[in-house]
């Protein structure tokens, strides 16, 4: 049982979060051996009997040193606000290139799901020095995906989407920990992240076993469960075509225009009556308590998927 | 020393103070005179700081291995979330505005009572209604959401009992709100005369703000447990994600009286220590008006700065961004507060009884846990150490470092004054050096262990944590015994103690102008304030520590 | 005399002055109601919360004599709205500002 | 001076001083109800925000008429429980006014009441109830009925305080057991019920206003 004193710095954040740590651990100290040592001086030179000068107070200390010094200790303040806003800021979203993993939290265990179908439980493999997007979200409570080596801490909510990201430097294997109180076993919902070589990770990633990649999978959800009914190129009814609307922005009914990013699609599957598009009526059942959140993102690749073969002919 | 007898008045003859002013039980349930209310308070919440106290010891005694030994998930869950409820709402919360608070702020603006008598006693019954469910919510099977309640687990996944937990908190809540507007009628109504506002003790202030800040957030708290009770109990959705519901929105609602609830716990211990700190340095105290703007500014930007418990809640970057430069803020009057206690130190002439060591302690401990905050208050170290024992370790130094300090300081400065006995010095002072190191040998390693990633109400935990779970665990049991030894040695004065003269301490204010203990109408002669307070002057004295001359009070009818 | 309530003496003057704002409230109430059937979008949803602003403010002025009281009342009254204020303030700084919405 | 000693309680020594504060602290309490309604207002509102339409649809689907009925009663008691506390702060001989205007409050408080309860049979039988047979389609319309049945029902438990206070005013004073010339313990019910009264005037745009326009 090997004690852990220091913690591994794993991903580009790592460094800069311990970065302002050692300036706020340097403020403190600072601060802290200003009081603990003024406090044991007085105590010690001005104990009752000592034969310390008493009297007055001199001069100086008066009014303007007050205020002189509570001003230094508010722009001191003012400045650590703003070194630790500007490396939050820079860091809030994952650079476009990302590779997108869906991973999505149940009392007590962690299933991720790489974009190619390759899905683990209380694991994540990912390759070293590519950044990778987390979307996640709950089946039941709230949970939190927290990374302590790359520094990162993410509550899952039920029924939305929460994303963060990590771009790994290190190679080995990183706790990944539940940091929300989520019940019974919350201590028990731990996992590991596994950083691999570019190549050791291409080649793990194909011999997953060939589960379909989420888009397929979408494509037979579609099927069962009767979108292309309406929603089909070929289809009659008159419903809204999917090909190439992801990314693309929706004219509503009410006069609203909304992107039609993740978060619309997974709106418009499980509550249909929010947005209604531009010229339709609202005919389309909900699908809420019928899918799976696993099966909504599933369908949500795919109808990705469509806007993105027109891109390619 | 001898008894101040005042000017020209042959002392009065010996009348019952309020102690002995009825025996009966009934004398004591149904009194309305609020040095009464103040001892029932103060054994309320002894009992209550003791069960959360035992609650903490199991959990403590659970995490001395990696993966427990005596408890099972659920228990170690409920009894953590049982030290939580009772610790903030049935100790904390009450614990010296309440007892010192009731007891005194009359004493010290020359006041015969609180303004609403009736009310005072009636907000004691709310507690123990309250303390009723909380029992019964013990003895049913406890509760397993943690003192924060969150939503969707506490409406729709917690099989425990929510609901009476909740209506402990609730009811709870309403007798700080009845507190908070006596106190603050009080304090407008009823000061003697000459007593104006920069005249008052810091002690009445901080209680003042207290109750301000208890009167505005603690509504906000009830509707939020009301809205968890009215969901899982009528049905009603309101934080269902299913049907749209917002679990966010319930911690806006829950923090904005949880953050403020801080401020609750550590102004009252903030207006102690600026009364000990004057009368043990022998020295005004530095600064006194800045220290009221300090009080005031606390109580008003702490409603404020709520979303910094919610950075990776999923709450919006550029919100977190506001609380985050607010919280930055509120630390700067946290700061003039601790240099102008250090300050007061300067040329005087101090003497380190048990008062003096609890107030120095919470010196250095809160501003130990007031610097942590900063950590939490920058977004990107607060995303890594949020919801980890480094949080943990951050509130009790403020909490249990700073106020539960301060709350054994007070009670030892003032117990002469309360029961009329002195107190054995020399216990008293190793009592609060081993609270010190203690205490520190308890939460000190908690902050190693947050920021190396372990993270908080974990039953079991990754083994490379156990040293530190180890050395937490036995400074606890440290701490347990430096809790122990006030109640014993405490006791013991009660019975054999000397008799305590009015003003052992030399101190100023209005409360040791008075007998100790204190006749039931606290005052025999209306007192008549014409000076500020903290009138000590250290270069007059040599080394004896004679009472200055205290305010003079004047016959006025 | 009792704090400083002056009132007027006869008690149809106290009906006559108290009709009037007894008047201007229900006035305000029907008004609300048919400004909620106006199609104005965001407008009429504010219309309806505006007129109930303006309703209070005029219980509060007069029958709860605010108008009268002493300053110390006045400031009570008001910083419960005050804390009020920031609390919707700072929640909706999350909530309209929120990515990813349910 | 008015022989108010009567009412003089411990800790005071002058009558003025204990009305005075007996105002001020009611107006505290208020102040903490402010921020107690208006939590739930800062419930309702954001979730209205999250979901307008929602919310519109389950807002077309109160009856406005109980709601406006409503409305108009309490304001008619806001004025009778004015008049009573104002009549009560005159020295002279007033005390039949003062009945009356209490009585009148009482009945209009519990006519709010009996419409309440019209209201809730009705919902009920429009299946407005959340749960398996809510009657709209819109899951977030649940949430909207979630907040009535809860927000209304605090009032009404607030309402019958109110009244419970007014009618224990005319029963104590009918009886002459207390004086109810200057007795601050009408302006102290008479806030309060004005309290109560505002919080309706705030829940009425709220619960019935919205989506009538679409």
């Amino acid at each position: 049982m090997t004690t852990v004193f220091t913690l591994p710095e794993a991903s580009t954040h790592a460094a800069r979060v311990d970065g302002i740590f050692a300036i706020l651990v340097v403020v403190s100290a600072l601060t802290l051996a200003l009081v603990f040592g003024l406090l044991v001086t007085f105590a010690i030179r001005y104990r009752r009997g000592s034969n310390a000068k008493r009297g007055r107070l001199p001069e100086i200390v008066n009014r303007e040193f007050e205020v002189s010094w509570t001003a230094a200790t508010g722009f001191l303040f003012v400045f650590l606000f703003w070194w630790a806003a500007s490396a939050d800021v820079g860091a809030l979203t994952a650079p476009t290139n990302a590779l997108e993993v869906h991973v999505l939290a149940k009392q007590w265990m962690w299933k991720t799901q790489h974009s190619n179908g390759a899905r683990e439980i209380d694991e994540l493999h990912v390759p070293l020095g590519q950044p990778v997007r987390l979307v996640m979200t709950s089946q039941d409570v709230i949970h939190s995906f927290f990374v302590p080596a790359f520094r990162i801490k993410q509550d899952v909510l039920p029924g939305r989407n929460t994303e963060t990201w990590f771009k790994a430097t290190k190679l080995g294997v990183f706790p990944l920990l539940c940091a929300e109180y989520c019940g019974t076993d919350h201590s028990a919902m731990r996992g590991r992240i596994t950083v691999m070589g570019e190549d050791d990770y291409a080649r793990w990633l194909s011999r997953q076993p060939e589960g379909d990649d989420l888009a397929h999978l979408g494509a037979k959800l579609f099927v069962s469960q009767g979108c292309s009914g309406c929603h089909a190129a070929s289809s009659s009814v008159h419903a809204p075509k999917l090909n190439g609307l992801y990314g693309r922005t929706v004219q509503l009914s009410d006069g609203r225009q909304l992107k039609a990013d993740d978060a619309y699609l997974r709106d418009s599957i499980l509550q249909p009556k929010r947005d209604i598009v531009a010229g339709f009526e609202p005919l389309m059942p909900s699908f809420a308590g019928l899918l799976d959140d696993g099966e909504v993102q599933s369908l949500t690749a795919y109808i990705r998927s469509l806007g993105q073969e027109q891109d390619h002919e | 020393m001898s008894d101040v007898v005042l000017a020209g008045e042959l002392p009065f003859p010996p009348r019952p103070d309020y102690l002995r002013a009825g025996s009966t039980l009934a004398s004591w349930l149904t009194t309305t005179d609020h040095k009464r209310i103040a001892i029932l308070y103060a054994l309320t919440i002894t009992v209550f700081f003791f069960m959360g106290g035992a609650a903490i010891t199991a959990v403590r005694l659970e995490l001395f291995v990696p993966n427990g030994w005596f408890l099972s998930s659920d228990t170690y869950n409920r009894l953590f979330s049982f030290h939580g409820i009772i610790m903030v709402w049935f100790f904390l919360v009450p614990s010296i505005p309440n007892t010192f608070g009731n007891f005194l702020m009359p004493l010290m603006i020359g006041a015969p009572d609180v303004a609403f008598p009736r009310l005072n006693l009636f907000s004691w019954y709310l507690t123990l209604v309250g303390g009723v469910f909380a029992v019964y919510t013990l003895i049913a099977g406890g509760v397993d959401t943690g003192w924060t309640f969150y939503t969707p687990f506490s409406t729709m996944f917690s099989n425990t009992h929510v609901l009476t937990a909740a209506a402990a908190v609730f009811v709870v809540g309403f007798a700080s709100i009845a507190t908070g507007v006596n106190f603050i009628a009080t304090t407008h109504m009823l000061r003697a005369p000459g007593m104006t506002w920069f005249r008052l003790p810091l002690f009445v202030w901080s209680i003042y703000a207290t109750s301000i800040v208890m009167v505005l957030s603690t509504p906000v708290l009830a509707i939020s447990l009301m809205l968890v009770v009215a969901e899982r109990w009528l049905g009603l959705p309101i934080f269902d994600p299913a049907r749209g519901g917002d679990p966010i929105l319930f911690q806006h609602l829950f923090w904005f009286y949880s953050h403020p609830a801080v401020y609750i716990m550590v102004l009252p211990a903030m207006g102690v220590v600026s009364e000990i700190i004057p009368c043990f340095a022998r020295r005004r105290l530095f600064g006194y008006d800045f220290m009221v703007y300090a009080i005031i500014a606390i109580a008003g930007i702490g409603f404020f700065v709520w979303g910094h418990h919610m950075f990776v809640s999923g709450q919006s970057p550029y919100a977190s961004l506001i609380f985050s430069f607010l919280s930055f803020v509120i630390a700067v009057p946290s700061a003039i507060k601790v240099f102008n206690w250090t300050a007061s130190l300067y040329r005087g002439q101090i003497s380190f009884n048990s008062p003096m060591l609890y107030a120095l302690g919470f010196v250095g401990l809160f501003t130990t846990g007031g610097l942590s905050g900063l950590f939490l208050a920058s977004i990107p170290v607060d995303v890594h150490v949020t919801d980890t024992y480094f949080v943990v370790a951050h509130f009790h130094y403020i909490m249990v470092g700073g106020s539960v300090s301060a709350f054994f300081g007070a009670l030892h400065f003032w117990w002469p004054k309360i029961t009329g006995k002195m107190y054995p010095e020399s216990w008293a002072q190793f009592a609060a050096i081993t609270m010190y190191f203690g205490f520190n040998m308890t939460f000190l390693p908690q902050f190693f262990a947050g920021y190396l990633g372990m993270p908080r109400r974990y039953h079991t935990y990754p083994a490379e944590f156990q040293v530190y779970n180890v050395m937490s665990s036995a400074g606890a049991a440290v701490l347990a015994a430096a809790y122990l030894l006030p109640l014993m040695y405490l006791t013991w004065s009660l019975l054999h103690g000397k008799r305590a003269p009015n003003n052992p301490w030399g101190a100023t204010g209005l409360e040791w102008t008075t007998t100790s203990p204190p006749p039931p109408n606290n005052f025999d002669i209306q007192p008549l304030v014409d000076r500020g307070p903290y009138q000590y002057h250290a270069e007059r004295e040599s080394a004896g520590t004679d009472a200055p001359e205290v305010q003079n009070a004047r016959s006025l009818r | 005399m009792t704090g400083n309530r002056s009132h007027p003496s006869s008690s149809s003057a106290l009906w006559v002055k108290n009709g009037v704002i007894w008047v201007a409230l229900l006035a305000l109430l029907l008004l609300s109601m048919f400004l909620a059937y106006i199609p104005m979008g965001p407008i009429t949803v504010a219309s309806g919360v505006i007129v109930a602003v303006i309703k209070s403010s005029l219980v509060v002025v007069f029958f709860m004599e605010l108008i009268q009281a002493r300053a110390l009342v006045r400031l009570a009254a008001v910083s419960g709205l005050i804390f009020l204020a920031a609390m919707f303030l700072l929640t909706f700084a999350d909530v309209l500002t929120r990515t990813g919405k349910i | 001076m008015t022989d108010a000693t009567a009412l003089l309680r411990e800790p005071w020594e002058r009558f003025e001083r204990q009305q005075r504060a007996g105002k001020f602290g009611i107006w505290i309490f208020l102040a903490s109800e402010t921020l107690f309604f208006g939590a739930l207002m800062l419930t309702y509102a954001v979730c209205r925000v999250e979901h307008p339409d929602a919310f519109a649809a389950a807002g077309r689907a109160t009856n406005i008429w109980f709601g406006t009925i409503n409305t108009a009663i309490l304001l008619t008691s806001s004025l009778t429980i004015a008049v009573a506390s104002q009549a009560a702060a005159q020295s002279e001989r007033s005390r039949t006014l003062v009945l009356t205007c209490l009585g009148l409050t009482a009945a209009l408080g519990f006519a709010f009441i009996v419409v309440k309860g019209f209201e809730y049979k009705e919902d009920i039988d429009k299946h407005l109830v959340p749960g398996a047979g809510f009657a709209l389609s819109e899951a977030a319309a649940q949430l909207f009925y979630g907040l009535y049945w809860l927000v209304t029902g605090v009032h009404a438990i607030h309402l019958t305080i109110g009244i419970v206070l007014v009618v224990r005013l005319i029963v104590l004073g009918a009886t002459r057991r207390i004086r109810l010339r200057e007795n601050p313990e009408i302006e102290v019910t008479a806030l309060y019920w004005h309290l109560v009264d505002i919080v309706w005037i705030f829940l009425y745009p709220l619960i019935y206003l919205p989506g009538r326009a679409s």
